[in-house]
Protein backbone atom coordinates (compact mmCIF):
# COMPACT_ATOMS: atom_id res chain seq x y z
CA UNK A 1 0.00 0.00 0.00
CA UNK A 2 2.50 2.20 1.00
CA UNK A 3 2.80 3.99 -2.91
CA UNK A 4 -0.85 4.62 -2.35
CA UNK A 5 -2.78 7.29 -0.18
CA UNK A 6 -4.09 6.47 2.80
CA UNK A 7 -5.67 6.85 6.37
CA UNK A 8 -4.28 5.05 9.04
CA UNK A 9 -4.22 4.33 12.89
CA UNK A 10 -0.36 4.26 13.79
CA UNK A 11 -0.50 3.86 18.18
CA UNK A 12 -3.52 5.65 18.08
CA UNK A 13 -2.84 8.42 15.96
CA UNK A 14 -5.19 9.09 12.73
CA UNK A 15 -2.60 9.10 10.11
CA UNK A 16 -3.24 10.95 6.21
CA UNK A 17 -0.45 9.93 4.09
CA UNK A 18 0.24 10.95 0.24
CA UNK A 19 2.14 8.23 -1.29
CA UNK A 20 4.07 10.28 -4.04
CA UNK A 21 2.70 12.18 -6.35
CA UNK A 22 -0.98 11.07 -5.12
CA UNK A 23 -3.15 13.19 -3.14
CA UNK A 24 -5.34 13.17 -0.42
CA UNK A 25 -8.36 15.36 -1.16
CA UNK A 26 -11.21 16.65 1.31
CA UNK A 27 -14.40 17.75 -0.38
CA UNK A 28 -17.37 19.43 1.31
CA UNK A 29 -20.40 20.11 -0.62
CA UNK A 30 -20.76 24.64 -1.68
CA UNK A 31 -22.24 24.63 2.06
CA UNK A 32 -20.35 22.53 3.96
CA UNK A 33 -17.19 23.45 6.23
CA UNK A 34 -13.31 22.37 6.89
CA UNK A 35 -13.43 22.37 11.13
CA UNK A 36 -10.35 21.64 12.85
CA UNK A 37 -11.94 21.15 16.78
CA UNK A 38 -13.61 24.64 17.14
CA UNK A 39 -11.76 26.20 14.15
CA UNK A 40 -13.26 27.42 10.53
CA UNK A 41 -10.40 26.16 8.54
CA UNK A 42 -12.35 28.12 5.46
CA UNK A 43 -11.84 31.24 7.17
CA UNK A 44 -8.50 30.28 8.53
CA UNK A 45 -7.58 30.18 4.93
CA UNK A 46 -9.66 33.22 3.84
CA UNK A 47 -7.56 35.44 7.04
CA UNK A 48 -4.14 33.89 5.55
CA UNK A 49 -4.81 35.99 1.80
CA UNK A 50 -6.50 38.91 3.74
CA UNK A 51 -2.85 38.80 5.46
CA UNK A 52 -1.50 38.65 2.16
CA UNK A 53 -3.02 41.28 0.82
CA UNK A 54 -2.48 43.46 3.88
CA UNK A 55 0.81 43.25 3.64
CA UNK A 56 1.31 43.78 0.29
CA UNK A 57 -0.64 47.14 0.59
CA UNK A 58 1.50 48.41 3.59
CA UNK A 59 4.66 47.38 1.79
CA UNK A 60 3.22 49.72 -1.34
CA UNK A 61 2.18 52.57 0.78
CA UNK A 62 5.89 51.96 3.37
CA UNK A 63 7.37 52.30 0.21
CA UNK A 64 6.24 55.62 -0.53
CA UNK A 65 7.64 56.56 2.57
CA UNK A 66 11.05 54.97 1.72
CA UNK A 67 13.18 58.32 0.63
CA UNK A 68 11.59 60.58 3.32
CA UNK A 69 14.50 59.75 6.15
CA UNK A 70 17.15 61.46 3.20
CA UNK A 71 14.91 64.04 2.42
CA UNK A 72 14.81 65.12 5.96
CA UNK A 73 18.49 65.30 6.68
CA UNK A 74 18.82 67.28 3.36
CA UNK A 75 16.37 69.73 4.60
CA UNK A 76 18.52 70.05 7.94
CA UNK A 77 21.76 70.36 6.16
CA UNK A 78 19.87 73.16 4.06
CA UNK A 79 18.46 75.02 7.49
CA UNK A 80 21.91 74.61 9.09
CA UNK A 81 23.68 76.15 5.42
CA UNK A 82 21.37 79.34 5.85
CA UNK B 1 -20.91 -17.82 34.36
CA UNK B 2 -19.56 -15.70 31.59
CA UNK B 3 -21.60 -14.80 28.13
CA UNK B 4 -19.86 -13.57 25.56
CA UNK B 5 -21.42 -11.94 22.61
CA UNK B 6 -20.92 -13.76 19.59
CA UNK B 7 -21.91 -11.85 16.28
CA UNK B 8 -19.97 -8.72 15.39
CA UNK B 9 -20.33 -5.94 13.17
CA UNK B 10 -16.53 -5.92 11.81
CA UNK B 11 -15.20 -4.97 8.66
CA UNK B 12 -13.56 -7.92 8.13
CA UNK B 13 -15.91 -10.18 8.78
CA UNK B 14 -16.65 -11.81 5.66
CA UNK B 15 -20.77 -12.75 6.85
CA UNK B 16 -21.19 -9.34 7.27
CA UNK B 17 -21.55 -8.40 3.60
CA UNK B 18 -23.95 -9.65 1.13
CA UNK B 19 -21.72 -11.41 -1.08
CA UNK B 20 -20.54 -13.52 1.98
CA UNK B 21 -17.05 -11.87 1.31
CA UNK B 22 -15.48 -8.97 2.67
CA UNK B 23 -15.04 -6.35 -0.55
CA UNK B 24 -12.48 -6.22 -2.77
CA UNK B 25 -10.73 -2.85 -4.28
CA UNK B 26 -12.47 -2.16 -7.23
CA UNK B 27 -16.18 -2.64 -5.85
CA UNK B 28 -18.30 -0.30 -4.59
CA UNK B 29 -18.95 -0.54 -0.92
CA UNK B 30 -22.37 0.24 0.13
CA UNK B 31 -23.57 0.64 4.02
CA UNK B 32 -27.08 1.47 4.19
CA UNK B 33 -27.71 5.41 4.44
CA UNK B 34 -29.74 5.20 7.23
CA UNK B 35 -28.60 2.26 9.38
CA UNK B 36 -26.84 3.59 12.76
CA UNK B 37 -24.22 1.06 12.99
CA UNK B 38 -20.00 0.72 14.38
CA UNK B 39 -17.41 -0.96 12.38
CA UNK B 40 -14.44 -2.47 13.66
CA UNK B 41 -11.53 -2.12 11.31
CA UNK B 42 -8.29 -4.39 12.10
CA UNK B 43 -6.37 -3.51 9.01
CA UNK B 44 -6.05 -1.81 5.78
CA UNK B 45 -8.16 -1.90 2.61
CA UNK B 46 -7.54 -0.56 -0.13
CA UNK B 47 -11.05 0.60 -1.70
CA UNK B 48 -12.36 2.74 -5.02
CA UNK B 49 -16.11 3.75 -3.79
CA UNK B 50 -17.36 3.69 -0.25
CA UNK B 51 -20.69 5.08 0.40
CA UNK B 52 -20.66 5.61 4.39
CA UNK B 53 -23.74 5.73 6.63
CA UNK B 54 -25.25 9.02 7.61
CA UNK B 55 -25.00 7.70 11.12
CA UNK B 56 -21.95 5.39 12.30
CA UNK B 57 -18.73 4.87 13.24
CA UNK B 58 -15.55 3.43 11.88
CA UNK B 59 -13.26 1.99 14.92
CA UNK B 60 -9.49 1.71 13.55
CA UNK B 61 -7.41 -0.85 15.27
CA UNK B 62 -3.48 -0.27 14.88
CA UNK B 63 -2.43 -0.47 11.37
CA UNK B 64 -5.92 -0.36 10.10
CA UNK B 65 -7.30 2.25 7.48
CA UNK B 66 -8.29 2.86 3.93
CA UNK B 67 -6.14 3.38 0.92
CA UNK B 68 -6.55 4.53 -2.23
CA UNK B 69 -7.01 1.95 -4.83
CA UNK B 70 -4.75 2.53 -7.68
CA UNK B 71 -6.74 0.57 -10.68
CA UNK B 72 -4.64 -3.17 -10.82
CA UNK B 73 -5.87 -5.98 -11.66
CA UNK B 74 -7.37 -7.17 -8.71
CA UNK B 75 -8.34 -11.18 -9.64
CA UNK B 76 -11.58 -12.01 -8.98
CA UNK B 77 -12.97 -9.07 -8.45
CA UNK B 78 -15.88 -7.92 -11.09
CA UNK B 79 -15.12 -4.13 -11.24
CA UNK B 80 -17.45 -1.79 -10.38
CA UNK B 81 -20.10 -4.23 -8.34
CA UNK B 82 -21.58 -3.38 -5.58
CA UNK B 83 -21.11 -5.38 -1.66
CA UNK B 84 -23.00 -3.97 0.80
CA UNK B 85 -23.23 -4.41 4.60
CA UNK B 86 -25.93 -6.52 5.78
CA UNK B 87 -28.40 -5.35 8.23
CA UNK B 88 -26.46 -5.25 11.72
CA UNK B 89 -30.14 -4.55 13.61
CA UNK B 90 -31.64 -8.21 13.84
CA UNK B 91 -29.46 -9.00 16.28
CA UNK B 92 -31.15 -9.32 19.93
CA UNK B 93 -29.88 -9.46 23.50
CA UNK B 94 -32.70 -11.68 24.51
CA UNK B 95 -31.63 -14.41 21.53
CA UNK B 96 -30.23 -17.35 23.21
CA UNK B 97 -27.98 -18.43 20.03
CA UNK B 98 -26.10 -14.78 19.91
CA UNK B 99 -24.32 -16.15 23.61
CA UNK B 100 -21.56 -18.35 23.97
CA UNK B 101 -21.26 -19.67 27.77
CA UNK B 102 -18.39 -20.80 29.98
CA UNK B 103 -17.85 -20.81 33.97
CA UNK B 104 -14.63 -19.06 34.01
CA UNK B 105 -12.69 -16.98 30.88
CA UNK B 106 -10.30 -19.41 30.09
CA UNK B 107 -13.01 -21.99 29.24
CA UNK B 108 -14.44 -18.85 26.98
CA UNK B 109 -10.91 -18.87 25.50
CA UNK B 110 -10.93 -22.19 24.80
CA UNK B 111 -14.52 -22.79 23.47
CA UNK B 112 -15.47 -25.07 26.69
CA UNK B 113 -19.03 -23.57 26.66
CA UNK B 114 -21.67 -24.76 29.19
CA UNK B 115 -25.03 -26.23 27.85
CA UNK B 116 -28.03 -24.45 29.59
CA UNK B 117 -31.82 -24.13 29.08
CA UNK B 118 -32.65 -21.59 26.99
CA UNK B 119 -33.66 -18.67 29.05
CA UNK B 120 -30.12 -19.29 30.70
CA UNK B 121 -28.22 -19.39 27.46
CA UNK B 122 -29.07 -15.05 27.81
CA UNK B 123 -27.33 -13.37 30.67
CA UNK B 124 -28.64 -13.93 34.04
CA UNK B 125 -28.61 -11.37 36.79
CA UNK B 126 -25.13 -12.65 38.20
CA UNK B 127 -23.61 -13.27 35.02
CA UNK B 128 -20.22 -11.56 33.60
CA UNK B 129 -21.28 -10.42 29.99
CA UNK B 130 -18.17 -10.02 27.53
CA UNK B 131 -18.41 -8.51 24.30
CA UNK B 132 -14.85 -9.27 23.10
CA UNK B 133 -11.93 -6.24 22.39
CA UNK B 134 -11.38 -5.53 19.13
CA UNK B 135 -15.00 -6.17 17.88
CA UNK B 136 -17.60 -3.88 16.77
CA UNK B 137 -21.51 -4.74 17.80
CA UNK B 138 -25.34 -3.28 17.06
CA UNK B 139 -27.44 -5.14 19.82
CA UNK B 140 -31.18 -4.59 20.58
CA UNK B 141 -31.86 -4.39 23.94
CA UNK B 142 -35.37 -4.57 23.72
CA UNK B 143 -37.26 -6.04 26.93
CA UNK B 144 -40.42 -6.39 28.54
CA UNK B 145 -39.19 -4.81 31.77
CA UNK B 146 -37.28 -2.57 30.42
CA UNK B 147 -33.86 -3.23 32.77
CA UNK B 148 -31.23 -5.77 32.25
CA UNK B 149 -29.48 -7.08 35.66
CA UNK B 150 -25.63 -8.21 35.61
CA UNK B 151 -22.79 -8.95 37.26
CA UNK B 152 -20.63 -6.51 35.05
CA UNK B 153 -20.14 -6.25 31.29
CA UNK B 154 -16.86 -6.12 28.99
CA UNK B 155 -16.94 -3.28 26.37
CA UNK B 156 -13.83 -3.27 24.37
CA UNK B 157 -11.43 -4.31 26.62
CA UNK B 158 -13.27 -2.25 29.58
CA UNK B 159 -15.04 -3.69 32.50
CA UNK B 160 -18.15 -1.89 34.02
CA UNK B 161 -18.62 -2.89 37.28
CA UNK B 162 -20.84 -0.06 38.28
CA UNK B 163 -24.02 1.83 37.70
CA UNK B 164 -21.68 5.28 37.57
CA UNK B 165 -19.20 3.68 34.87
CA UNK B 166 -21.61 2.24 33.14
CA UNK B 167 -23.82 5.35 32.63
CA UNK B 168 -21.48 7.33 31.29
CA UNK B 169 -20.47 5.00 29.17
CA UNK B 170 -23.86 4.89 27.67
CA UNK B 171 -23.79 8.35 26.97
CA UNK B 172 -20.72 7.95 24.56
CA UNK B 173 -21.21 8.11 20.73
CA UNK B 174 -19.89 4.28 20.47
CA UNK B 175 -22.74 3.26 23.22
CA UNK B 176 -25.45 4.81 20.72
CA UNK B 177 -24.56 2.82 17.94
CA UNK B 178 -23.50 -0.40 19.93
CA UNK B 179 -27.04 -0.70 21.60
CA UNK B 180 -30.48 -0.11 20.60
CA UNK B 181 -33.63 -0.51 22.21
CA UNK B 182 -35.83 0.43 25.59
CA UNK B 183 -33.60 -1.55 28.18
CA UNK B 184 -31.33 -0.09 30.83
CA UNK B 185 -28.31 -1.99 32.48
CA UNK B 186 -27.70 -2.42 35.89
CA UNK B 187 -24.36 -3.51 37.27
CA UNK B 188 -23.68 -4.97 40.31
CA UNK B 189 -20.39 -6.18 41.10
CA UNK B 190 -22.00 -8.85 42.93
CA UNK B 191 -22.53 -12.90 42.86
CA UNK B 192 -24.88 -14.72 43.55
CA UNK B 193 -25.44 -14.68 47.65
CA UNK B 194 -27.44 -17.84 47.96
CA UNK B 195 -25.23 -20.78 48.01
CA UNK B 196 -28.00 -23.08 47.11
CA UNK B 197 -28.04 -20.94 43.60
CA UNK B 198 -29.91 -18.08 41.95
CA UNK B 199 -32.32 -18.19 39.47
CA UNK B 200 -31.42 -16.64 36.52
CA UNK B 201 -33.66 -13.89 36.25
CA UNK B 202 -35.35 -14.58 32.33
CA UNK B 203 -38.34 -15.77 33.28
CA UNK B 204 -39.94 -12.44 32.64
CA UNK B 205 -38.80 -12.58 29.23
CA UNK B 206 -39.60 -15.93 28.63
CA UNK B 207 -41.69 -15.87 25.37
CA UNK B 208 -39.37 -13.07 23.92
CA UNK B 209 -36.50 -15.32 24.42
CA UNK B 210 -37.85 -17.97 22.56
CA UNK B 211 -39.81 -15.78 19.80
CA UNK B 212 -35.80 -14.74 19.10
CA UNK B 213 -34.77 -18.68 19.15
CA UNK B 214 -37.41 -19.52 16.55
CA UNK B 215 -36.39 -15.91 14.33
CA UNK B 216 -38.75 -14.12 12.51
CA UNK B 217 -39.43 -16.78 10.32
CA UNK B 218 -41.16 -18.53 12.49
CA UNK B 219 -38.96 -21.84 12.82
CA UNK B 220 -40.88 -24.17 15.23
CA UNK B 221 -39.02 -26.45 17.67
CA UNK B 222 -37.67 -29.69 15.61
CA UNK B 223 -39.62 -32.79 15.36
CA UNK B 224 -38.96 -35.00 18.33
CA UNK B 225 -38.35 -38.96 18.13
CA UNK B 226 -39.24 -40.30 21.40
CA UNK B 227 -42.83 -40.40 22.89
CA UNK B 228 -44.53 -37.85 25.13
CA UNK B 229 -41.38 -35.45 25.17
CA UNK B 230 -41.39 -32.95 27.86
CA UNK B 231 -40.47 -29.14 28.44
CA UNK B 232 -37.83 -28.52 31.13
CA UNK B 233 -38.66 -25.12 32.98
CA UNK B 234 -36.66 -22.31 31.01
CA UNK B 235 -36.33 -24.25 28.18
CA UNK B 236 -38.18 -23.30 24.79
CA UNK B 237 -38.82 -26.43 23.53
CA UNK B 238 -40.16 -29.86 24.54
CA UNK B 239 -36.61 -32.15 24.65
CA UNK B 240 -35.99 -36.34 24.56
CA UNK B 241 -33.73 -36.99 27.59
CA UNK B 242 -34.35 -36.63 31.48
CA UNK B 243 -34.51 -33.95 34.68
CA UNK B 244 -34.64 -34.19 37.94
CA UNK B 245 -36.17 -31.95 39.81
CA UNK B 246 -34.26 -31.13 43.30
CA UNK B 247 -36.02 -30.24 46.68
CA UNK B 248 -33.27 -29.05 48.96
CA UNK B 249 -32.21 -28.02 52.67
CA UNK B 250 -30.04 -24.88 53.77
CA UNK B 251 -27.40 -27.02 53.55
CA UNK B 252 -27.16 -27.73 50.02
CA UNK B 253 -24.44 -25.94 48.06
CA UNK B 254 -25.07 -26.22 44.42
CA UNK B 255 -21.68 -25.50 43.34
CA UNK B 256 -20.49 -28.64 45.25
CA UNK B 257 -23.33 -30.47 44.18
CA UNK B 258 -22.26 -29.50 40.40
CA UNK B 259 -18.46 -30.52 41.08
CA UNK B 260 -19.78 -34.05 42.38
CA UNK B 261 -21.65 -34.96 39.56
CA UNK B 262 -19.28 -33.37 37.08
CA UNK B 263 -16.19 -35.47 38.67
CA UNK B 264 -18.26 -38.39 39.91
CA UNK B 265 -20.68 -38.95 36.91
CA UNK B 266 -19.90 -37.05 34.02
CA UNK B 267 -16.48 -37.45 33.37
CA UNK B 268 -16.77 -41.52 32.93
CA UNK B 269 -16.49 -42.84 29.63
CA UNK B 270 -19.91 -43.96 29.05
CA UNK B 271 -21.40 -40.53 29.92
CA UNK B 272 -19.36 -38.63 27.29
CA UNK B 273 -22.26 -37.58 24.75
CA UNK B 274 -23.99 -36.48 27.87
CA UNK B 275 -25.10 -32.99 28.47
CA UNK B 276 -26.24 -31.48 31.86
CA UNK B 277 -27.11 -28.03 33.36
CA UNK B 278 -27.99 -27.35 36.40
CA UNK B 279 -29.72 -24.33 37.74
CA UNK B 280 -32.45 -23.09 40.55
CA UNK B 281 -35.51 -22.63 38.67
CA UNK B 282 -38.81 -21.49 39.67
CA UNK B 283 -41.46 -24.27 39.55
CA UNK B 284 -45.10 -23.61 39.31
CA UNK B 285 -47.23 -24.98 41.66
CA UNK B 286 -50.64 -26.58 40.82
CA UNK B 287 -53.21 -27.17 43.05
CA UNK B 288 -55.10 -30.20 42.30
CA UNK B 289 -53.16 -30.62 39.03
CA UNK B 290 -54.96 -27.35 37.27
CA UNK B 291 -55.22 -24.01 38.97
CA UNK B 292 -51.41 -22.22 39.13
CA UNK B 293 -50.40 -21.31 42.65
CA UNK B 294 -47.29 -19.64 44.09
CA UNK B 295 -44.38 -21.16 42.71
CA UNK B 296 -41.44 -22.48 44.51
CA UNK B 297 -37.65 -22.65 44.01
CA UNK B 298 -36.01 -26.07 43.11
CA UNK B 299 -33.21 -27.07 41.68
CA UNK B 300 -33.52 -28.48 38.43
CA UNK B 301 -30.76 -31.29 36.19
CA UNK B 302 -31.55 -31.43 32.54
CA UNK B 303 -29.54 -33.93 30.45
CA UNK B 304 -29.32 -34.55 27.37
CA UNK B 305 -27.10 -36.68 25.06
CA UNK B 306 -26.05 -37.38 21.63
CA UNK B 307 -27.59 -40.88 20.94
CA UNK B 308 -30.43 -40.80 17.90
CA UNK B 309 -33.04 -42.65 16.82
CA UNK B 310 -34.38 -45.67 19.36
CA UNK B 311 -31.48 -44.75 21.61
CA UNK B 312 -32.21 -41.12 21.98
CA UNK B 313 -31.72 -40.06 25.37
CA UNK B 314 -31.18 -43.47 26.51
CA UNK B 315 -27.79 -42.49 28.40
CA UNK B 316 -29.26 -39.74 29.80
CA UNK B 317 -31.61 -41.55 31.16
CA UNK B 318 -29.04 -43.81 32.57
CA UNK B 319 -27.27 -41.17 34.11
CA UNK B 320 -30.40 -39.72 35.75
CA UNK B 321 -30.82 -43.13 37.27
CA UNK B 322 -27.62 -42.68 38.58
CA UNK B 323 -28.07 -39.73 39.98
CA UNK B 324 -31.20 -40.82 41.47
CA UNK B 325 -29.30 -43.49 43.40
CA UNK B 326 -27.36 -41.06 44.62
CA UNK B 327 -29.20 -39.14 45.75
CA UNK B 328 -30.98 -41.91 47.50
CA UNK B 329 -27.76 -43.03 48.96
CA UNK B 330 -25.77 -39.76 50.15
CA UNK B 331 -28.90 -36.47 49.56
CA UNK B 332 -28.69 -36.08 53.09
CA UNK B 333 -24.92 -35.04 52.89
CA UNK B 334 -25.57 -33.06 49.96
CA UNK B 335 -28.95 -31.19 51.80
CA UNK B 336 -30.86 -32.70 49.50
CA UNK B 337 -34.62 -33.51 50.57
CA UNK B 338 -35.89 -35.67 47.25
CA UNK B 339 -34.89 -35.67 43.58
CA UNK B 340 -37.95 -36.07 41.09
CA UNK B 341 -37.00 -37.62 37.73
CA UNK B 342 -38.56 -37.40 34.39
CA UNK B 343 -37.30 -38.81 30.97
CA UNK B 344 -38.43 -39.61 27.69
CA UNK B 345 -36.13 -41.65 25.57
CA UNK B 346 -36.76 -43.30 22.05
CA UNK B 347 -37.17 -46.38 23.32
CA UNK B 348 -40.11 -45.88 25.88
CA UNK B 349 -41.60 -43.24 27.87
CA UNK B 350 -41.83 -42.63 32.04
CA UNK B 351 -42.78 -40.48 34.47
CA UNK B 352 -42.69 -40.52 37.93
CA UNK C 1 -27.04 8.38 -2.37
CA UNK C 2 -26.38 11.83 -2.47
CA UNK C 3 -25.99 13.02 1.05
CA UNK C 4 -23.69 10.34 2.40
CA UNK C 5 -20.91 10.90 3.35
CA UNK C 6 -18.44 9.08 0.70
CA UNK C 7 -14.84 7.52 0.49
CA UNK C 8 -13.34 7.29 -3.06
CA UNK C 9 -10.34 6.58 -4.90
CA UNK C 10 -9.91 9.11 -8.14
CA UNK C 11 -6.66 8.55 -10.33
CA UNK C 12 -4.93 7.57 -7.08
CA UNK C 13 -6.03 10.08 -4.99
CA UNK C 14 -7.81 9.36 -1.76
CA UNK C 15 -10.97 11.32 -1.80
CA UNK C 16 -13.18 12.02 1.24
CA UNK C 17 -16.33 13.77 0.36
CA UNK C 18 -19.62 15.20 1.97
CA UNK C 19 -23.04 15.94 0.94
CA UNK C 20 -23.93 19.78 0.40
CA UNK C 21 -23.99 21.59 3.40
CA UNK C 22 -22.41 19.01 5.38
CA UNK C 23 -18.91 19.20 7.01
CA UNK C 24 -15.48 17.62 7.55
CA UNK C 25 -14.37 18.02 11.16
CA UNK C 26 -11.17 16.59 12.78
CA UNK C 27 -11.08 16.42 16.35
CA UNK C 28 -8.68 15.51 18.79
CA UNK C 29 -8.58 14.68 22.58
CA UNK C 30 -7.41 17.31 24.80
CA UNK C 31 -3.78 17.03 24.64
CA UNK C 32 -3.74 15.81 21.00
CA UNK C 33 -2.58 18.26 18.24
CA UNK C 34 -2.91 18.17 14.90
CA UNK C 35 0.15 18.16 12.38
CA UNK C 36 0.86 18.77 9.05
CA UNK C 37 4.03 17.31 8.45
CA UNK C 38 6.40 18.50 11.26
CA UNK C 39 4.01 21.42 11.45
CA UNK C 40 1.89 22.20 14.74
CA UNK C 41 -1.64 22.96 13.49
CA UNK C 42 -2.68 24.41 16.58
CA UNK C 43 0.53 26.93 16.27
CA UNK C 44 0.09 27.73 13.11
CA UNK C 45 -3.44 29.09 14.19
CA UNK C 46 -2.19 31.18 16.50
CA UNK C 47 0.48 32.59 13.95
CA UNK C 48 -2.16 33.34 11.34
CA UNK C 49 -3.84 34.97 14.31
CA UNK C 50 -0.42 37.25 14.99
CA UNK C 51 0.01 37.75 11.75
CA UNK C 52 -3.48 39.74 11.97
CA UNK C 53 -2.92 41.98 14.80
CA UNK C 54 0.55 42.59 13.67
CA UNK C 55 -0.59 43.94 10.52
CA UNK C 56 -3.15 45.40 12.08
CA UNK C 57 -0.57 47.61 14.55
CA UNK C 58 1.35 48.07 10.99
CA UNK C 59 -1.26 49.94 9.52
CA UNK C 60 -1.63 52.12 12.45
CA UNK C 61 1.45 53.52 13.36
CA UNK C 62 2.03 53.83 8.80
CA UNK C 63 -1.30 55.72 9.34
CA UNK C 64 0.60 58.40 11.59
CA UNK C 65 3.55 58.54 8.62
CA UNK C 66 0.52 59.28 5.62
CA UNK C 67 1.35 63.23 5.94
CA UNK C 68 4.89 63.03 6.08
CA UNK C 69 5.61 63.53 2.46
CA UNK C 70 3.41 66.88 2.20
CA UNK C 71 4.69 67.99 5.13
CA UNK C 72 8.66 67.49 3.77
CA UNK C 73 7.44 68.70 0.19
CA UNK C 74 5.56 71.78 2.20
CA UNK C 75 8.93 72.57 4.25
CA UNK C 76 10.63 72.41 1.24
CA UNK C 77 8.62 75.01 -0.49
CA UNK C 78 9.17 77.11 2.94
CA UNK C 79 12.99 77.03 2.42
CA UNK C 80 12.92 77.90 -1.25
CA UNK C 81 11.13 81.05 -0.36
CA UNK C 82 13.26 82.10 2.34
CA UNK D 1 -12.12 2.58 24.08
CA UNK D 2 -11.58 5.88 23.52
CA UNK D 3 -8.05 5.31 22.89
CA UNK D 4 -8.55 3.82 19.44
CA UNK D 5 -9.38 6.57 16.04
CA UNK D 6 -12.00 6.92 14.85
CA UNK D 7 -13.17 7.84 11.45
CA UNK D 8 -17.49 8.73 12.11
CA UNK D 9 -20.47 9.86 10.34
CA UNK D 10 -22.80 12.20 12.47
CA UNK D 11 -25.99 13.09 10.75
CA UNK D 12 -23.90 13.13 7.11
CA UNK D 13 -20.83 15.42 8.35
CA UNK D 14 -17.67 13.14 8.70
CA UNK D 15 -15.66 13.49 11.28
CA UNK D 16 -11.94 12.04 12.01
CA UNK D 17 -11.06 11.95 15.92
CA UNK D 18 -8.61 10.39 18.07
CA UNK D 19 -8.26 10.27 21.60
CA UNK D 20 -6.91 12.01 24.12
CA UNK D 21 -2.97 12.89 23.53
CA UNK D 22 -3.14 11.32 20.27
CA UNK D 23 -2.68 13.37 16.94
CA UNK D 24 -4.20 12.99 13.37
CA UNK D 25 -1.09 14.08 11.43
CA UNK D 26 -1.30 14.86 7.50
CA UNK D 27 2.18 13.56 6.11
CA UNK D 28 2.81 14.28 2.07
CA UNK D 29 5.06 12.73 -0.10
CA UNK D 30 7.55 14.24 -1.69
CA UNK D 31 5.11 15.29 -4.57
CA UNK D 32 1.86 14.21 -2.90
CA UNK D 33 -0.68 17.11 -1.60
CA UNK D 34 -3.25 17.43 1.16
CA UNK D 35 -5.91 19.64 -0.38
CA UNK D 36 -9.08 21.06 1.23
CA UNK D 37 -11.43 21.62 -1.38
CA UNK D 38 -9.65 24.11 -3.82
CA UNK D 39 -6.84 24.86 -1.24
CA UNK D 40 -3.37 23.17 -1.31
CA UNK D 41 -2.72 22.70 2.81
CA UNK D 42 1.09 22.74 2.24
CA UNK D 43 0.64 25.71 0.06
CA UNK D 44 -1.54 27.63 2.74
CA UNK D 45 1.11 26.85 5.43
CA UNK D 46 3.67 28.17 3.73
CA UNK D 47 1.76 31.34 3.04
CA UNK D 48 1.12 31.78 6.85
CA UNK D 49 5.43 32.04 7.18
CA UNK D 50 5.75 33.99 4.28
CA UNK D 51 3.08 36.53 6.05
CA UNK D 52 5.13 36.18 9.13
CA UNK D 53 8.25 37.10 7.52
CA UNK D 54 7.01 39.70 5.63
CA UNK D 55 6.05 41.56 8.84
CA UNK D 56 9.05 41.38 10.34
CA UNK D 57 10.58 43.06 7.36
CA UNK D 58 7.69 46.20 7.59
CA UNK D 59 8.08 46.37 11.09
CA UNK D 60 11.85 47.01 10.81
CA UNK D 61 11.69 49.56 8.12
CA UNK D 62 8.99 51.11 9.50
CA UNK D 63 11.06 51.38 12.69
CA UNK D 64 13.48 53.43 10.87
CA UNK D 65 10.72 55.99 10.00
CA UNK D 66 9.58 55.88 13.62
CA UNK D 67 11.14 59.44 14.67
CA UNK D 68 10.57 61.42 11.14
CA UNK D 69 7.54 62.87 12.75
CA UNK D 70 9.16 64.73 15.35
CA UNK D 71 12.11 65.50 13.01
CA UNK D 72 9.64 67.26 10.78
CA UNK D 73 8.07 68.86 13.60
CA UNK D 74 11.56 70.57 14.27
CA UNK D 75 12.72 71.30 11.19
CA UNK D 76 9.07 73.68 11.21
CA UNK D 77 9.86 75.21 14.44
CA UNK D 78 13.88 76.01 13.27
CA UNK D 79 12.02 77.85 10.11
CA UNK D 80 9.83 79.70 12.04
CA UNK D 81 12.78 81.14 14.34
CA UNK D 82 14.57 82.26 11.15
Amino acid sequence: YDEQPRMTSERGNLVFHTGSARNIEFRTGSQGKIKINEDDLTELFSQIRKNKDEILELKRSSGILQNVPSQVTLINSKIVSL
Amino acid sequence: VYKQWIPNTNFENASNWDKGRIPCANEVVLFKSNEVISVFVQTTHSLMDMYLPLTGEFIMAPGAGFAAFDGSWDPGCDTGSAVSFTDAERYRWYDPSVWHAATSLEDLEQGNYIFAVDEERVPCQYDDVIFQPETSFRVNVDSSERMIHLRSISIMGQKFTSDMALADYMQSSSALRQFHGNSTFQVTNARCPDKSGCECGNAGEHGQICAALFGDNGTQCPALVCKDPFQPIGHCCEICGATISLEYTSGFDIRQYQNRLQHTFLSLPKYAGVQMAISKVRKPQTFLGIVPRASVPVVQIVLLDDKTGSQTGTHAEQLAEDIMHDIAEHGDTFGIVTGTMQVATGSNSSGQ
